[in-house]
């Protein structure tokens, strides 16, 4: 009878969970889901790794194009980031163009990760006003159960940290380009911001909800930190909170940030004993 | 428009009896019309029309840079338009899932460089190339679609006038070229190993050539294979339904003979005298 | 294999002229002035303008004594109360069906106006309502009388009589409905051993000759184990093709005129009668046979 | 192309840095030629399929999913309830599959759109017909079963994979089949036929040759894939493309019934090890 | 507990004869019984016949087809019917809701002329219906026309639960107010169970 009575009043089921203290998953209110990241595993990709949240599954795969740079801006690259949640991750979403979410969530990530300074743009540039590196990042959603802007900002900065470029000679008197593709580069990472969801249901602060939580809940709330700073939040309306609420989840994601940026740097480095030329 | 199960049993049992609705055996095919160079603007034109299905297929050319893959290439595009005068269901996007099948089976039929050689579309090696865009028109569609249209796509092609170069001059990296004035000075493209479709449809537990609209669907499956020369450019299956391997190679065999004799018969029309009078296609 | 593929040019096509001595009847184009006489009345596809009474559709002028209406060459089928036609269910819906009569609108089949298995007088239950499926589904072919026009023009259709329900095992060919003769009976046995129905709105229906029509009490059955044997599919196959060859050449059909062609279409196969020429010359004798015997 | 607003676009002309690298020694043509006697690039003996990995049950929110990997080709599809189809409102006694057949933009050598192209609306098709003929679908009339395929990486026999794991998801979904339904790739070059080719080997079957440096008349080569229900023998979709003749055809067919059998067990396998995991966890709560 | 026996689809269960019949997730092909389901095999006896059945072991896809008993919520109401969301069929939980249309003169199966919606059911009333036979492609007509269907589960007008004080009427647990309602008999044991 559970599974009937969990469609027909899906509150209410929850909030007799919560009155309990655990939520229908087995876990406390404010403990994290398991990460696991995964990098290199697609060889067509100059970059990508796959970072799992509970069950949240996100790809990211970068590919290196060359370009000339922007008139405006001679010597610097670009990096352009798109999230896909195709209707393949969730029921939520039809096929067609991106659903709203995918839109902010795109959006989201892409300002984040251009005003963080994680990445210098200028580091692109192979000759200046002529040639530089234009790198796409995609991040699509294989499996959506909740706090996908955790989960897209992870394999990003993950994704970014595999990312080896091939060397570039360029005449250009003759718009000659040699690409020597024996040795590689790594890309410059300045910082790793990382970010955690909480979602508020009545009196209680739920952290890292899955999608069921997700709706159910009566707003939503991402804290992005770096360096033990505070970057970002992003509370897209919903129900008010306190500052006091505030400042705890913004706490609680600098503890937990440093658990994932060790992950990262572990999976990373796993890389790098196999790539020793980098 | 759908049967009910009456018609379809007697349509059933008449393909089973090699007689069908309309008279004919089973891998016999319904009288054609034919028109050539009936559209004034186009490179090369034609209109064939089989029992009620007609299409209108036009040529046109225009100049383009060969894609980097393949820089001594030209190209060809079709492009299937299924209007709603050919039948209601085509009404809004109702015909566009179809258009883009049948433009997909001519793309995939026209790939294998035997039976359509691009390398004589091209000008300059990887700076200028011809582009061909085959438009078809389905008129009106009374079954038998990929047939009627492979056939006129590979008239319109046949009547193709494609302009004579006389120069390329290469000037830094803009390519100029030089066209002859002379509208009747011409280059015709060897069309004869173009393939011709051919629509394979089993009806109970027969194969027949030449489905009508009803026939089509009283089909548990359909195959489409073009034919080019006495081989295979594609094989398809159009619509869902499964074959028994059997009946696959069956119908192969079928569609191959079938193919051979309709090409044939295309290109001896076609080598007939060019049309002088004119017959609008509304008559 | 012995069938040779036909394919011909369009500019060898000869548009051969039905009978050249026969009465070709005057075809009226929209804006051709009618009468200038004001004497007469304004029928169906004309209007008045100045003095003039003009037509207003592509057609052939009908008179009867001062009304003179112009009836179109080709048109959707305007049904009239006590036509026979041949539709095809499209929809089913609460208490009724919805019927394609070739029409501009769907026409209506209640499911008060069907015979329902068990006899005229059986009262109309909720189960019947649910059961509507079972009877009449999407793409089943009906032959039935027109019971009432509605305002909008769309048709109410009835098959309270044994002679009208569902149909069986046969095809239908669609014709315009203006080649269709007005006569007593619209259902032909014929002598050749095949029954044609020629429904007033174009649709035309061709079947083996039923054996015991009494059977087919309420004609909600359809026997889809029997085979029809092989000489009536020719004949079949035979009218089917005589009757596109006379609709292409604008014969009107009745049960004369199609027997007429059925005889002179002897000397083809009934494959051959699909090439051009043989439709032509068909229907040009059936014409001439029909001028003969007008005279006679 | 219309402008996609609702993505960030990259800058127009950028091209892969791929193009530009020295090509390799071994030209287009010495290739072939390998090929043609029989060496394959990996090793493998002509008719030996890569080793399959296949798992179902992969992503939580959809009814059924499953992952499909061959070396370096992935490919994850999922499955999701019956839903109303879209734009249509008259009765139909059979319900629909819809496929939507997608490559990663980073699956390929060259970058690909995020929009279907030509070629990826055409695998859907091919799939929704491979797919129909297995499924029971008057058990779901007026609705349609979602089917998404998305490539992660791509290293040929793409879309035989795609129906494959596409079976398996719509099984796991609950879906009523028919059959289990498995495909293969074959790809053509002269008189070698290379079962399960890698995307180096279809693309190089792509292309005409001649017989010999002597003749002028072009050799045969294309690609097959070809779909089945192994149990009811049917094949439920054909599809080639290239220049072959009936004989090769006929072989091919022949070739590829057989790779398809060899599938079967690991479909079957791969479905009863879940329903073995399911029945124990419902015998658990 | 014995070893299930687990099937494929596709997989031949057994020969189709008088003793055998083909029941749910298999279908019958050239005298043979098939599987249709990945799941564990099930024989029922039914009257000296054995009916072989494939339960699948996941949650099974359904779509509501005439006769099936289904869980729905009202969402709106109008004078002449009320539209509900259909969310179990039977014990199965969907995991797609598909939308389903109550009319006036199904609601009751006396009277049906004194009906009104808006005393029979209220938005977010739980109810249980019989699906009848499908005319619309997208809508299903539902029918609470037997005692045993109606309304399960409803909510006062200040947001408490009510329980049932009669046929027509139910009561609030907290301010005893009383609702107009058309009141299911719940079958003690077991309600949602097919009939």
């Amino acid at each position: 009878m559970a599974k009937q009575f969990k469609s027909l009043h899906p509150t209410k089921f929850y909030r007799d969970y919560l009155n309990q203290d655990i939520r229908p998953d087995g876990r406390l209110v404010s403990k994290f889901r398991p990460v696991i990241i995964n990098i290199g595993s697609i060889a067509t990709a100059d970059g990508s790794a796959l970072v799992r949240i509970g069950k949240t599954t996100v790809i990211c795969g970068i590919k290196a194009e060359l370009c000339p740079p922007k008139p405006e801006k001679p010597n610097e690259g670009f990096l352009i980031c798109n999230v896909e949640l195709p209707p393949l991750c969730s029921s939520k979403f039809r096929p067609g163009p991106p659903s709203d979410l995918a839109q902010i969530t795109t959006r989201f990530v892409a300002d984040l990760i251009l005003n963080s300074g994680c990445i210098n743009l200028k580091d692109l540039c192979i000759v200046k006003e002529k040639l530089v590196w234009c790198l796409y990042a995609d991040i699509i959603c294989l499996d959506h159960d909740g706090c996908i802007i955790d989960a897209c900002l992870l394999v990003l900065l993950t994704a970014l940290k595999t990312v080896r470029l091939p060397v570039v000679q360029y005449d250009a008197a003759i718009d000659k380009k040699t690409i020597d593709a024996s040795v590689k580069k790594c890309l410059n990472i300045y910082n790793t911001p990382v970010s955690t969801t909480y979602a508020m249901f009545e009196d209680k602060i739920i952290t890292d909800p899955t999608t069921e939580e997700e709706e159910i809940s009566s707003g939503l709330l991402t804290v992005v930190v770096k360096d033990k700073e505070l970057c970002s939040i992003h509370k897209p309306g919903g129900s008010p909170l306190s500052e006091e609420k505030l400042y705890e989840c913004i706490n609680e994601t600098v503890n937990h940030a440093d658990l994932l940026i060790t992950l990262i740097n572990t999976a990373v480095s796993e890389c790098n004993d196999d790539n020793k030329n980098c | 428009m759908n049967l009910c199960e009456a018609e379809k049993t007697f349509i059933l049992h008449g393909v089973e009896e090699n007689f069908r609705v309309d008279g004919r055996e089973r891998s016999q095919y319904r009288p054609m019309e034919l028109e050539t160079n009936v559209v004034a603007h186009a490179f090369g034109s034609s209109r064939l029309r089989l029992a009620n299905t007609d299409v209108l297929v036009a040529v046109k050319i225009e100049t383009d840079v060969p894609s980097v893959d393949q820089p001594d290439e030209g190209k060809i595009e079709f492009f299937v338009d299924c209007s709603a005068n050919a039948t209601p269901d085509f009404e809004g996007r109702g015909g566009e899932e179809l258009a883009t099948e049948i433009a997909n089976s001519l793309t995939s039929a026209y790939r294998s460089t035997k039976a359509f050689n691009l390398s004589k579309l091209c000008i300059l090696k990887g700076r200028k190339c011809w582009k061909l865009y085959v438009d078809i028109l389905l008129l009106e569609c009374g079954g038998n679609l990929y047939d009627a249209v492979s056939l006129a796509v590979k008239a319109a092609l046949w009547n193709t006038d494609i302009p004579r170069v006389l120069a390329v001059n290469l000037d830094g990296n803009n390519v100029e070229m030089e066209v002859s004035d002379n509208i009747h000075e011409c280059v015709k493209l060897d069309i004869v190993p173009a393939p011709v479709m051919v629509t394979i449809s089993k009806i109970g537990e027969q194969c027949v050539v030449d489905p009508s609209a009803a026939e089509e669907q009283c089909a548990t499956a359909s195959m489409v294979v073009a034919v080019s020369q006495d081989r295979f450019t594609t094989v398809l299956q159009s619509g869902s339904g499964s074959l028994h391997p059997s009946t696959l190679r069956e119908s192969l065999k079928l569609g191959l003979e079938i193919g051979s004799k309709l090409d044939q018969a295309l290109i001896e029309v076609l080598k007939q005298k060019p049309a002088k009078k004119q017959i609008g296609f509304l008559m | 294999m012995l069938q040779e593929i036909h394919i011909r040019l369009a500019e060898t096509r000869d548009n051969t002229p039905l009978a050249i001595n026969q009465r070709v009847p005057k075809i009226f184009t929209p804006g051709e002035i009618i009468s200038e006489q004001q004497e007469f009345m304004r029928g169906h596809g004309t209007y008045e303008e100045d003095i003039y009474l003009k037509a207003s559709v592509a057609g052939i002028k009908e008179q009867v004594n001062k009304l003179i209406s112009i009836r179109p060459l080709k048109s959707r089928y305007n049904g009239e109360i006590g036509d026979v036609v041949v539709g095809r269910i499209t929809e089913v819906q609460q208490k009724r069906w919805k019927v394609d009569t070739n029409s501009r609108l769907d026409s209506l089949l209640l499911l008060s106006s069907v015979n329902l298995p068990g006899g005229e007088l059986r009262r109309r239950s909720a189960e019947d309502e649910h059961m509507m499926r079972q009877y009449l589904q999407e793409g089943d072919l009906i032959s039935a009388e027109v019971q009432n026009v509605f305002s909008d023009g769309s048709l109410s259709l009835h098959t309270r009589s044994f002679k009208y329900g569902k149909l069986s095992q046969g095809v239908m060919l669609k014709v315009f409905p203006s080649l269709i003769k007005r006569s007593k009976t619209h259902f032909h046995d014929l002598p050749i051993g095949a029954s044609v129905i020629l429904g007033n709105n174009g649709f035309v229906w061709i079947s083996p000759t039923m054996v015991n029509q009494e059977d087919n009490v309420g004609g909600f059955t359809q026997n889809l184990e029997e085979v029809v044997p092989r000489g009536t599919r020719e004949t079949i196959g035979r009218l089917r093709n005589c009757i596109l060859a006379l609709a292409q050449s604008n014969v009107m059909l009745f049960d004369t005129s199609i027997l007429y062609a059925y005889e002179e279409s002897l000397k083809y196969n009934v494959a051959e009668l699909l090439l051009p020429e043989a439709m032509v010359d068909v229907a040009i004798l059936t014409q001439h046979k029909l001028n003969l015997s007008e005279y006679s | 192309m219309p402008t996609d607003n609702k993505r960030i676009a990259g800058p127009e002309d950028s091209i892969s840095y791929r193009l530009f690298k020295e090509t390799s020694n071994e030209s287009v043509l010495s290739k072939i030629n390998n090929l043609k006697n029989n060496i394959r690039s990996d090793g493998r003996k002509t008719n030996e399929q890569r080793k399959i990995f296949l798992k179902c049950g992969v992503v939580s929110q959809a009814k059924g999913s499953a992952y499909f990997e061959v070396d370096n080709t992935k490919l994850i599809v999922s499955v999701y309830d019956p839903r109303e189809i879209p734009k249509k409102t008259d009765y139909s006694l059979k319900g629909e599959l819809f496929c939507i057949f997608k490559y990663a933009p980073f699956s390929c050598p060259n970058r690909r759109g995020h929009q279907q192209d030509a070629e990826e609306k055409q695998h859907s098709a091919i799939m929704k017909r491979a797919l129909e003929s297995a499924v029971c679908r008057h058990e779901f009339p007026n609705f349609q079963v979602d089917v998404y395929v998305l490539v992660l990486e791509n290293d040929g026999s793409a879309l035989s994979g795609a129906i494959t794991a596409a079976g398996i998801a719509l099984a796991q979904a609950g879906i009523p089949m028919y059959d289990t339904i498995t495909s293969a790739t074959l790809a053509i070059q002269g008189s070698t036929k290379l079962l399960d080719p890698t995307l180096e080997e279809e693309a190089l079957c792509t292309i005409a040759t001649h017989k010999s440096d002597t003749e002028t008349g072009y050799d045969s080569h294309g690609i097959i894939v070809l779909a089945i229900l192994s149990t009811h023998e049917q094949i439920s979709e054909f599809y080639q493309l290239g220049n072959l003749n009936l004989d090769t055809l006929n072989e091919s067919i022949s070739i590829l019934m057989n790779a398809t059998k060899e599938i079967v067990p690991l479909v079957e396998k791969c479905l009863v090890d879940y329903v073995n995991k399911t029945f124990k966890a419902n015998g658990q709560s | 507990m014995t070893k299930p026996l687990i099937c494929v689809p596709g997989q031949r269960l057994c020969i189709l004869d008088k003793t055998h019949e083909s029941g749910q997730g298999t279908y019958e092909r050239q005298g043979y019984i098939y599987s249709s389901l990945a799941g564990v095999v099930d024989v029922v006896d039914k009257d000296g016949v054995k009916v072989v059945e494939v339960q699948s072991t996941g949650e099974q896809t359904l779509v509501p087809t005439q006769g099936d008993i289904v869980t729905a919520q009202v969402t709106i109401l109008t004078q002449d019917f009320c539209k509900c969301v259909i969310k179990c069929i039977g014990n199965t939980v969907l995991s797609r809701t598909y939308r389903g249309i109550l009319r006036r003169e199904d609601v009751c199966a006396t009277d049906k002329d004194r009906v009104q919606i808006y005393k029979s059911y209220r938005p977010g009333d739980v109810i249980l219906a019989r699906v009848l036979p499908i005319t619309e492609a997208h809508t299903y007509n539902l029918s609470t026309a037997e005692n045993e269907l109606g309304v399960v589960i409803a909510h006062s007008e200040h947001g408490y639960p009510m329980v049932p004080i009669s046929w027509t009427q139910m009561q609030c647990t907290k301010m005893y107010t009383k609702e107009l309602r058309k009141v299911a008999k719940v079958v003690p044991e077991n309600m949602n169970t097919k009939t």
